[in-house]
């Protein structure tokens, strides 16, 4: 159950305003916007990247802003898109001169919204790109269709560094797109999460059930399976996601096992000792793992495992100093 | 009663009625989307209702879309916002005939469909939005009065709404649980039921 | 619910293994022994500190090891502490000659197991100073009887960074001493954990009710309150600390609102808000607060807040770099 | 049958027992604890039993002791442990006397004292030994064997254990929560007499 709030109409406000007044050495609010930026702003002459959603995925979105990822979050209520008019007034904020990239995960109303603030933008002459995260194997053949889970930190992180570093707006738009092509996600739940001021979870999972291609709003899975052990969990994420390796991947690849909320650290490292072994033993070069809770879904049990495959474009800007209010990397 | 006081009638209406319906509209969405569909759609009339109402009867339900639009969010948010921005937009001056009606329906429509690439059969509102609009250029046509046209589309309407039930989602969030959503009624299908037939309620009572 | 895990008797094993082979860029295992240690193991003619307890609190005790932190972890089973024996063995392997400082939780199984192990290095001619960590209010009107919660992590820090840039064992200890002085916190549970393989949680909280002053094993709070809102939750929680002010505190203080695993962050975002105003109110000047997931209990709902009052030394502790697989600050 | 066997058998059936009793143990240590006694207990007999056998029966309980402090952890681990390495060193070659047994019992219950500083009434495993010991010392005084003085000191074992249900928490994790614990057995009391009755059947059946 999510327990804590006041009148749930208010929570987004409420949350962004805790959240800023916690973070105000990395970030500030955009004025007049369900956003944040960078502390000071973009920079001028350079590309911002501005990430965003529906919130309930912390640290999607906003925990990722700061030096060297994000320039900025526009934050929409749970579980919800931000409206255009959000998306576009977080993006003029972000504008430095240089353009901006938009990077969301892939579900309609997010295309909806930040489709409409760029053709705002683009009347107003701002360059803009929009770099979709698609790494969910389980919810789509077709790639181009897939929605975004936890693969979001990884295209982030890439298209943060690359913006940082100094990159023009046609290569920054490239390596986040090179990035979302090498990574794939698949993920598992094992009970629903409840949204502020509901009476029940959003979907419940039978003890000895679990749900396989979870979302991360709280969706139930796209299939119904028996609760499984650690080690067959693990191998049945290693086998969904080997199922899709990228064209062109090489053999080196970042590791994530994310948990959605409720299912614990030690229940991942358990599984994630079983994930390791199978991805090695399938050739992998398993390159700083992480395990972790980098994209929630509120209080849902579950996890998934992301890799992204990399080359050393990719590693070099994963690899890039990063500051944020949840993520800091030397 | 002048027009635009009856557009902001007809929001209020909407308002109340949505409010009433979230518990269910919220549960209708969690089936196989995320829950956030009735708390959505409170938020678009909550805002929507809180608008600038001076102005055209046309532009008060401009106004009040853009409202909706962005405080709604979401995939509704901009589809509900986009719709009754366009409706505004089309309803040009003072509106005598359901044709005219009839006309800024069509394009708000289209405006709906354009965004959300999203067609007939598609479990979506368009489920409940195409059969009623049908319905109403069918009534028009034929010489009805605004409150006649509108009362009589609703029946389309509501079969439309009835007909997800038995769909599989092709569009939004659903669209990845596939027969998942088989059963349930889509919930934008339904809200945008509830919203027309409240819409029906005040121009049956304001222009008898 | 607990639901990753294979046999639940070979969890805890299964979980360092996992740990050990996500996080060997920071950490290595400790040869023979339930713990972990610092990439290369202690150095040679300086100080380490070992930290430790049961698990099921993660990142607490083994992911806050490495460069700038903790130089070592002993891992005992699910809210267990480690064994006299694994505290020896631990103990007697981070030693780099200049003596080791044992740092955990009062809890009196910890305190057995420690205290035994701490007598056999001694015996061996290893100087072994117990820095125990009591910042529980809720635990005891008597500072020295509390027992240690969230402000786990600020006396680790400071004991960690004290032993990293070179203090001899009794700055160490004193700094360490010095930090515990200065912590205090209170927590609130909304619902009980699960101990792999139980089919129950630990307990149970009415959805209407909360218990206050909970600790972080799974059990209950000291008292059972109605559920209140997010606002007053924070007025309870800043009133509770702000009840038992260390003597000698300046107005200084770093801030941590920590999640103990299904309290989620947007939730503490939005409680933060209000703690934040009614911290500032008191005359308190905020350091670098964090909300997170610094001590948990597996998949505890409940929150709680730290304050570490600082002075020149403790500030320049805290800010001291580490990198270690849950915590890294530059 | 040789001593050190009958040590090892006493040891199996502490295994046993705590093996069927763990959940029971479990929910004890949850009302006021942390739920881990059952396990704890369980992992550190499973270590006892595993342990090597070779030796005097002091020499087997003391070796059995260290495996288990080991294996357990906690403030049971702990305590049992040293308890039974107490016990075991003060078990000196052959035993054949009830006085000898009553001696070593008392060193092994002042050390696990010495350890924990607790004492009768604090609502610990000391509210099950202590009276036991006693009873078992005033037996072995009267000229009972040790099956004889062991089986007739279970009772005063079990009053104990029973009279800390109506005890307040003085030591341990469960202090903390003061009356909360008022109603509840405490958990290391259980496991001991459970243990202590499952010693005596064993010594019943083999030194009849
Ligand atoms: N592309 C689309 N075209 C038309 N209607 C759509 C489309 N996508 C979603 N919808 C409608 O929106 C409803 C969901 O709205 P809502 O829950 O507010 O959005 P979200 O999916 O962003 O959570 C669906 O029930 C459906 O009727
Ligand atoms: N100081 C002490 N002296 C004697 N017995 C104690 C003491 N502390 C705890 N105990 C016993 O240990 C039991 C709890 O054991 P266990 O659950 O294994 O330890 P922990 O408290 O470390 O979780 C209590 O029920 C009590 O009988
Ligand atoms: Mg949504
Ligand atoms: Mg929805
Ligand atoms: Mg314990
Ligand atoms: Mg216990």
């Amino acid at each position: 159950m999510t327990k804590v709030f006041n009148n749930p109409v208010d929570f987004k406000e409420q949350m962004i305003k805790g959240f800023t007044a916690a973070y105000s050495r990395y970030v500030e609010r955009i004025p007049n916007a369900a956003g944040v930026m960078v502390k000071g702003g973009p920079t001028p002459g350079k590309v911002s990247v501005l990430i965003g959603g529906g919130s309930g995925h912390y640290p999607l979105f906003c925990g990722l802003v700061g030096k060297g990822f994000a320039h900025g979050a526009v934050i929409g209520d749970i579980f919800t898109s931000p409206s255009g008019e959000q998306c576009y007034r977080c993006g003029k904020a972000l504008d430095g001169g240089a353009g901006v990239v938009f990077s969301y995960g892939n579900y309609s109303g997010d295309v909806m919204n930040f489709g409409m603030a760029e053709m705002r933008l683009e009347m107003e002459g701002i360059d803009v790109r929009q770099v979709l995260v698609t790494d969910d194997v389980a919810s789509s053949a077709d790639f181009d269709s897939r929605r975004g889970v936890a693969g979001d930190f990884f295209v982030f992180k890439v298209l943060g560094a690359s913006a940082w570093r100094g990159d023009n707006l046609d290569t920054v738009e490239a390596m986040g797109r090179h990035a979302n092509a090498m990574t794939r996600s698949f993920g598992v739940a094992f009970g629903g999460c409840t949204i502020p001021g509901q009476p029940q979870p959003l979907f419940t999972v039978a003890q000895d059930k679990m749900e396989l291609g979870l979302g991360i709003h709280g969706e139930p899975g796209v299939e119904t399976s028996d609760l499984r052990s650690a080690s067959e969990i693990a191998g049945l994420l290693v086998d969904k996601v080997l199922s899709d390796v990228p064209a062109g991947a090489g053999s080196k690849a970042v590791v994530l096992v994310n948990g959605l909320g409720a299912t614990k650290y030690e229940e991942m490292f358990v599984m994630y000792g079983d994930i390791h072994k199978r991805l090695a033993a399938a050739g992998i070069d398993l390159y700083k793992p992480v395990v972790g809770e980098l994209a929630t879904s509120l209080n849902m049990e579950g996890c998934g495992l992301t890799l992204m495959w990399l080359d050393s474009d990719l590693q070099a800007l994963l690899d890039y100093p990063t500051e944020t209010p949840a993520w800091t990397n030397v | 009663m002048d027009q635009s006081t009856l557009a902001a009638q007809c929001i209020d209406a909407a308002l109340a009625i949505i409010l009433e319906k979230e518990p269910e509209l919220a549960q209708l969405d969690s089936v196989a989307g995320d829950g956030d569909h009735g708390a959505g759609m409170a938020r678009g009339f909550r805002a929507a209702a809180a608008a600038d109402r001076t102005g055209t009867a046309g532009q008060v339900i401009a106004k009040a879309g853009m409202a909706f639009s962005d405080a709604a969010g979401g995939a509704s948010g901009a589809l509900v916002g986009m719709y009754l921005m366009t409706l505004g937009g089309g309803l040009q001056g003072d509106v005598t005939t359901a044709i005219q009606v009839h006309s800024a329906l069509v394009k708000a429509q289209d405006a709906l469909m354009k965004l959300g690439k999203a067609k007939l059969g598609d479990k979506t509102m368009l489920d409940t939005l195409i059969p009623f609009t049908e319905a109403f250029g069918a009534q028009a046509g034929a010489g009805a009065t605004i409150p006649a046209a509108w009362g009589g589309a609703l029946d389309a309407g509501r079969a439309g709404m009835e007909s997800t039930k038995d769909m599989v989602a092709a569009r939004g969030r659903s669209a990845v649980l596939k027969e998942r959503s088989l059963g349930t009624q889509d919930p934008g299908a339904t809200s945008v039921y509830y919203v027309l037939r409240a819409v029906g309620e005040v121009l049956q009572r304001e222009c008898p």
